[in-house]
């Protein structure tokens, strides 16, 4: 597979699928890099594989009332609720600067309906320096009594059909972890057309402070992320890339590049960091280096040779 | 605004359950402001995840090592002790190795006239106002009102009558100073110096008792926020203060890691932002 | 509801449910305490509110090849494949040694089919020493194509109907969290004839070496335990008691009194304490003190009155 | 069996990666066994989250620090930093505080008489084999073989030898002794001293050799396992290795921690715990 001789040039890190075109498999998760402009001071945009938005929907979007945050052991809790600029907003505001970068642009988006989703999507899909979208099906279906369109297959199948036919652009499906079999929502995505699924999103969860006796978020419920939760994300992107054939991008608390390589070694084409960024901006970069330095160190001159090399 | 990969140069407990922590920071000096802060991480792998905002005490120089060496730029912060990674932090020692990401944040927006001014702190909310002082033009005509519990809670104040600054006591407890709370004081100063400006740092409750005596007066207030967060750079949006004019239709969230942690009293939703850290505050 | 002044009196710790008088609300999690007589050298086991025994099953069962348990960031994966000694070998061998407690003997219990699940609870049924019983219904249904009873709400309704009809003794429902929705297994599980319910069992994950490039885990897959799934499992515990009427056993992360205080605070009756004792066999001693302690600080003369005290 | 609070005497790298731990154990004199071992905690709240198990290399006295107080009774660990866990350990300094679950587990069965014993070790596998040289009847009659990579892999030999034991080294890139495997050197001592018995602890491959060795020649062997563990205390089951009775129908599975980590070499089922153990190796 790989000659175990260390290699003096530097490995091959660029990736490809769905049509993309990725210098490296690395970029960050939607809702913790902002627009890309914040990281901008800490971090080279142009080292990144893509550059990926906080969700956006066509509306701007107040957001939770506060505390919306909360440390957890390893991880933690996040109620921010989907504070947005709006779709119209992004585009006229914050697209002129991430055209700059030569970095592929990848727009995370949702709805409140099913309309919604393909309306946002239909006006994405107009805009030139968008390389792709991320669809975020982790959202309450207000039509359907709230239950979220991600943990109901059939809801997921029409959701992202309606989006589908509205978009020429490559389209990601992000996949909550809340569900019994992740199996049965991928197959629902790759067979209303998804070209990729991204996963995991958060997984719900609660803290209470034992003095007060009151959540520790004003939402009572959050999405769990960091580093304590990637043993489930690792197990459910192993099972999705078992199951479709589409191209899988694996997210879930990474914080080094090992944890990365979890990820890549169970067939994830690329991975998202999230929470990491927060605890370090310049996160992304470490990890590259370590990426890189872990190929040299390990004989492989092309990541693609690694990724899905699982022994099992 | 950058990541520093630094060292404690000292850390000591200055009176119960309060540190004195000194860094060496260089590039600080020359662009840090009044009000800034900055986000702390213990060394990498250790818990807690997430880095822990403080604001910056005072900067200063020591001497160089030997001839040609640059001097050793530092800053100082003050912290309390409250939780887990305050804890860790109090353990730390000369020479551990800290990660430091500053100076961040909007600091205070200050006026080169040497009018009257006076700052008004609640316990740890000092910390800010140190650098601020230290940055007026006439600080004779500065006036620092600070609050607290109890004795312990007063802290520092001798080096901001270095400064040249007045100072005025009260704790709750009546321990030192007057006994009651702080914003009797500030009445009484607004009273003698009616056209002052405030600057103000410490619980929200405080504050809010600030805002209305200095908006019933027409004076002008800027105010140092406190909330949680995780980024500190305006990427998480979990650090958000309701702006005046903030609707569910048309949302105005501040980020008061970005936007502030200093605020002029007017571009805040007051009702809302008291609400909000109120529940802070229970929780 | 419980005055500010600290009390010189002991709080009382006790708490009844299901027909269980225990002393205080804690114990062990199955699994973790061995069959107790593996923790007596370090621990009162009378102090304890219930002794919780290793997962029974009808014949003795060989477990998982190893590598069966790897560490994770905050948390553990195991995949030790249900060894036990099986139920007749347990009441032979193990009973006489827990029967010397006054503390009340819960024993876990599963089986690899609907009637095996039956059997074995009627075999325990007639064991004096047994206080009740708690059924792990986190197993593979071997007649259904390995589908987890939990995770399928009709099968989960069927096995407990039929345990139910063999036990007089209470019931303890023990659910996984590997669902999209706790709160409908719950409703099955009170349906189905349940006194109570326990969660959460842990949640399925996986972690990769990434120089060997193999699972960690000779069984691949694992199950996640320890402080990081603690917001998941106070979330779930959150909303199953806010969904059924018989009273919940909370487990999930609990490492100290805080922990337990969680559970206790969104409405659990009483909690279990698992990866903790690994980490330290006196754990649930110093949680028990410091639960104690946090009820003199808080004026709580009556644990009671903090169970449910959630402030929302 | 107790679970200790207590602290770190000493803590010193003896060659590079290889660390040697003293730590203050009243209690353990007279109670460890050779061959039984400890679970060591880092200190609460850091991680990593499960302890780590490890051999006890000598159990020893230290003067009273005055008149009136008892000796400081201490053992020593040694090992070898590979992980997270060990990464953190060799950063402990004296007086840091840490946490000893044990004497744990089953230590060697040791007869009283002074025949020819030959101790094998591999690397840090050396560890449980000083209590043991130190236990021994006949010292004279003990010949300690001991083989590692290279010459930073063979430690503490010279303090067998004060013990009165005879030492063999060999070492693959021939650095130090001769250069090869331990087994050869086993086979020729095996071939002058037929009535040996034979003690073994070291990687699963070097113990396997051994086995078959022995075996072939009839030479009772007791090996001391490794495992991976979480409770060290028999409750987890996650340390088992497959007994020589075990069946799918009528599993034998014995407790690394429990019924070991020092088992005679048949009540193991080899086979299998070859193929277990190579497993765990390249995972
Ligand atoms: C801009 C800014 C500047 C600050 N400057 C200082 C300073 O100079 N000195 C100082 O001692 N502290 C300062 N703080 C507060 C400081 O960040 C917190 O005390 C610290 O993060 C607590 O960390 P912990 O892990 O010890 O406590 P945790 O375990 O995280 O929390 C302990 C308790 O404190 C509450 N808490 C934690 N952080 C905050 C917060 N930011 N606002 C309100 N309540 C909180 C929690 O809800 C909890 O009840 C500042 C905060 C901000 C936002
Ligand atoms: C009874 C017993 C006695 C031991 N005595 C000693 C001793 O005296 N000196 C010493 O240096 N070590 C000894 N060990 C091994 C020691 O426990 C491990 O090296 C240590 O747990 C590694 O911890 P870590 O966090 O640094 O590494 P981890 O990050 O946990 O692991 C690093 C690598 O080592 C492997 N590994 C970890 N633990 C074991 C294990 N127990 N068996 C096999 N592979 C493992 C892992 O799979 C991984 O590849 C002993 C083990 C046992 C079971
Ligand atoms: C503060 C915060 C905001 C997030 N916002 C979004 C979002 O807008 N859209 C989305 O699809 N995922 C969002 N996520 C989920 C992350 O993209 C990611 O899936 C998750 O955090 C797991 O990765 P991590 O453990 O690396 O953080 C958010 C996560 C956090 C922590
Ligand atoms: C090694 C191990 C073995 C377990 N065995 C069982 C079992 O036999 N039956 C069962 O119902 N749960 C079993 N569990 C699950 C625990 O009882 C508990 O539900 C879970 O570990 C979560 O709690 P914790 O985070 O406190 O460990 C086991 C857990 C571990 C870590
Ligand atoms: S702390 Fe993240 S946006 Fe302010
Ligand atoms: S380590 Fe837990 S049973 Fe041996």
């Amino acid at each position: 597979m790989s000659s175990n001789i260390a290699t003096d040039n530097k490995p091959n890190l660029a990736v490809e699928f769905a049509g993309l075109k990725l210098k490296t498999p690395l970029m960050p998760a939607s809702g913790t890099f902002g627009y890309g402009q914040e990281f901008a001071p800490y971090l080279d945009l142009n080292q990144l594989g893509a550059i990926v938005t906080k969700g956006l929907s066509l509306n701007p979007k107040a957001g939770n009332p506060t505390p919306r945050i909360a440390e957890t052991v390893s991880g933690m809790l996040n109620a921010i609720g989907l504070q947005n600029v709006g779709v119209d907003a992004f585009i006229s505001e914050k697209m002129p600067f991430l055209e700059q970068f030569d970095s592929p642009v990848i727009v995370n988006f949702f709805g409140n309906t099913q309309e919604e989703y393909g309306e946002v999507a239909a006006r994405l899909n107009d805009v030139p320096g968008v390389a792709a979208l991320e669809m975020n099906i982790s959202c309450p279906n207000v039509k359907h009594g709230g239950i979220v369109f991600g943990t109901d297959p059939k809801a997921a199948f029409d959701v992202i059909t309606t989006v589908r036919k509205r978009l020429t652009k490559p389209l990601i499906v992000k996949l909550t972890p809340n569900v019994t079999d992740i199996r049965i929502t991928a197959r629902a995505a790759e067979d209303a057309g998804a070209d990729a699924i991204s996963l995991i999103n958060t997984i719900t969860g609660m803290s209470v402070d034992v003095r007060t006796r009151k959540p520790r978020i004003a939402n009572v419920i959050g999405g769990l992320s960091g580093p304590g939760i990637r043993p489930i994300a690792v197990r459910m992107t192993h099972q999705v890339v078992q199951t479709v054939k589409i191209p899988v991008i694996g997210i879930g608390g990474i914080m080094r590049a090992e944890d990365a390589l979890e990820f890549l070694i169970v067939g994830a084409k690329a991975v998202q960091v999230g929470t990491a960024n927060f605890v370090d901006p310049n996160a992304m970069q470490t990890i590259l280096a370590d990426l890189e330095n872990f190929c040299i160190e390990q004989g492989i001159e092309d990541i693609n040779d690694l990724i899905g090399s699982l022994q099992l | 605004m950058k990541n520093l990969q630094t060292i404690v140069l000292s850390n000591q407990e200055i009176s119960p359950g309060y540190f004195r922590m000194r860094i060496l920071a260089p590039g600080y000096k020359d662009i840090a402001k009044p009000g800034q802060f900055v986000m702390f991480r213990v060394r990498r792998s250790l818990p807690p995840l997430l880095r822990r905002p403080f604001g910056i005490f005072q900067i200063g120089l020591l001497p160089a090592d030997c001839e040609g060496m640059p001097e050793k730029e530092f800053i100082e912060l003050i912290y309390k002790v409250v939780g887990a990674g305050t804890e860790v932090m109090c353990e730390l020692h000369e020479g551990d190795r800290i990660e430091l990401l500053g100076p961040l944040g909007r600091g205070f927006d200050i006026d080169d006239e040497g009018g009257d001014k006076i700052l008004v702190g609640g316990g740890i909310g000092l910390v800010p106002l140190y650098m601020l002082a230290d940055s007026l033009a006439d600080r004779s005509k500065t006036r620092l009102l600070i609050g607290g519990r109890s004795r312990e809670d007063i802290i520092t104040v001798t080096e901001f009558e270095r400064l040249g600054v007045t100072s005025h006591v009260t704790t709750e407890d009546g321990s030192l100073g007057e006994e009651g709370l702080i914003t009797r004081i500030l009445e009484r100063k607004l009273d003698k110096y009616p056209k002052a400006k405030v600057y103000s740092c410490g619980p929200m409750p405080m504050l809010r008792a600030v805002e209305v005596i200095c908006s019933e007066r027409n004076v002008p207030l800027q105010v140092s926020l406190e909330a949680l967060m995780a980024c500190g750079v305006g990427a998480c949006l979990g650090c958000v203060v309701k702006g005046r004019e903030h609707s569910e239709q048309n949302p105005e969230y501040l980020c008061t890691c970005r936007q502030g942690p200093v605020f002029h009293s007017y571009e805040l939703d007051w009702e809302r932002v008291e609400k909000n850290i109120e529940q802070e505050e229970s929780s």
